[in-house]
């Protein structure tokens, strides 16, 4: 996986290609979102348009991501779910928990 | 008459070597012409198997080993995946759907291999040792596309320049 | 620590798995962060052993294996390449630059082995079966980024995450 | 590997590109070689530029290649060697048998 970071309009975007697995871009997604909340980023998105896999432990990933943020009084939200990532986060209930919007231009305006 | 394939792949037990051993399983999977979704899950859950035997299992010692067995038996596409480590009781582990769990950054390994595979099977070697064999259904479709004439060819023409 | 990659595979013997056996080939390869063009030459010296296996070892029957046993040894790449067939002499092997033989379709293959290995050798076992050895020289650098921090950095935030 | 054939200026041109290798490609190579002789070409280019990898089994059949057009009275050439092809051809003294040329336009010019 590649990851890169932007900032627009107060919010902070990772920008998530390729594959969240073990041993192949989970590390790097965790020291990205740390990253950004220890630089005092409060809106974060993470587009996961360009992800063509994720596992158990990249979900795992996400999860850790999401509390980092809420205990860190941040917003964190994902957008761009490819089906692949969406039915995976459906089958173990997460969409619920997530804050999931279909682009960055909707998650901007909601989370506004 | 070519046969599906039959993989026999060991490797150290590395998070890296996870990797190594989906280029093998989706290139194997690929052989079957199996439908690419179907195939994607699959290879989600060799790769949730190969990581617990390589994290749980053998505890990321490299010393020690992780088997993969790829193969079609009897109409069933069968993965087996084997460690070195202590085993643990299939029936112990947490649902990673009740309320206390689904925020937890672990266990939906087994779960998701459950999901993606018609059935999968614990047993444990009585000197210690994980097998997970992992089963799937494969329509007679993809048997006949993976015994397809192309190599009886090759080899026909292998030999002729011989 | 990480070490290099120790991969052990075994296949059935048809043309199609000397291209499954090249995807791990090239994967361990990059681990060793070898020169590419190296690495090039170790894949096609590897692609002429299996086929070798394949097409002169095991005569295309699906039921006999080809095994590749890939890992360093002593600063070495030492790849090993197994069949179950009748063995053959490697002195009485036609050399491929005789002008009589520069315009046969076939013959060249020990020949590249040899060109892009460091040392082959080849041996027989009581009942049948060749091994071919096949060793290159790494530079200690190489051997230095095989076994970088990365892996033990995972390990233990995969630890913390339990 | 995928291989196109193309007419162009009395030329019948072949367009390789991928591995040609043992089990996937050597097979597709003949068979692109014995259909432009049969179909009665007297001038053949194959075109190696996209060609990433070839092996023993691959430069067998560019030889048999060879072999077969000169048997049929026609012409055949190599043109856009890649280095690593180059090299592999240099290495068993094939070099000196095969008419070899930098591009396509530089063989018509010189068989033309
Ligand atoms: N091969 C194995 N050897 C030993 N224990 C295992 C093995 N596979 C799974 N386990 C145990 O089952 C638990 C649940 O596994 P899993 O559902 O994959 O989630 P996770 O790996 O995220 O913990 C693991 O935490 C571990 O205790
Ligand atoms: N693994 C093997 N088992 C039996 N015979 C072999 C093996 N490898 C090579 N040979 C013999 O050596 C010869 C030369 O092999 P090689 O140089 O690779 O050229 P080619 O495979 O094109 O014939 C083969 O034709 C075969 O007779």
């Amino acid at each position: 996986m590649t990851i890169s970071v932007r900032q627009t309009e107060g919010f902070t975007v990772l920008d998530a290609k390729g594959k969240i697995t073990i041993g192949s871009g989970d590390v790097a997604l965790r020291e990205a979102i740390q990253g950004a909340l220890d630089a005092g980023g409060k809106k974060i998105l993470v587009n996961l348009k360009d992800v063509s896999t994720i596992d158990s432990s990249g979900i795992g990933e996400l999860v850790s991501a999401y509390t980092s943020a809420s205990n860190r009084g941040a917003e964190l939200a994902l957008v761009g779910l490819p089906p692949k990532v969406q039915d995976i986060l459906q089958i173990t209930q997460l969409v619920t928990v997530f804050d999931i919007y279909d682009d960055e231009a909707e998650a901007m305006s909601s989370m506004g | 008459m070519s046969s599906p394939p039959q993989v026999h792949l060991s490797i150290g037990s590395s998070v890296e070597n996870v990797e190594l051993v989906q280029l093998v399983v989706e290139e194997a999977l690929n052989r079957l012409d199996l439908d690419p979704d179907d195939a994607h899950w699959v290879g989600i859950a060799v790769r949730e198997a190969v990581a617990n035997a390589v994290k749980h299992g053998n505890r990321h010692d490299p010393g020690k080993r992780v088997a993969l067995d790829f193969g079609v038996e009897d109409g069933e596409l069968v993965i087996r995946v084997c460690d070195e480590g202590g085993g643990f009781d299939p029936e112990g582990v947490d649902n990673p759907l009740a309320p206390e769990n689904v925020l937890k950054p672990s266990g939906r390994g087994i779960f998701y291999m459950k999901r993606f595979m018609d059935e999968i099977d614990y047993s444990f070697g009585p000197d210690g040792g994980t097998v997970v064999t992992m089963r799937k259904h494969l329509d007679s479709e993809h048997l006949d596309s993976a015994s397809g004439p192309s190599e009886d060819q090759e080899k026909e023409q292998e030999e002729e320049k011989g």
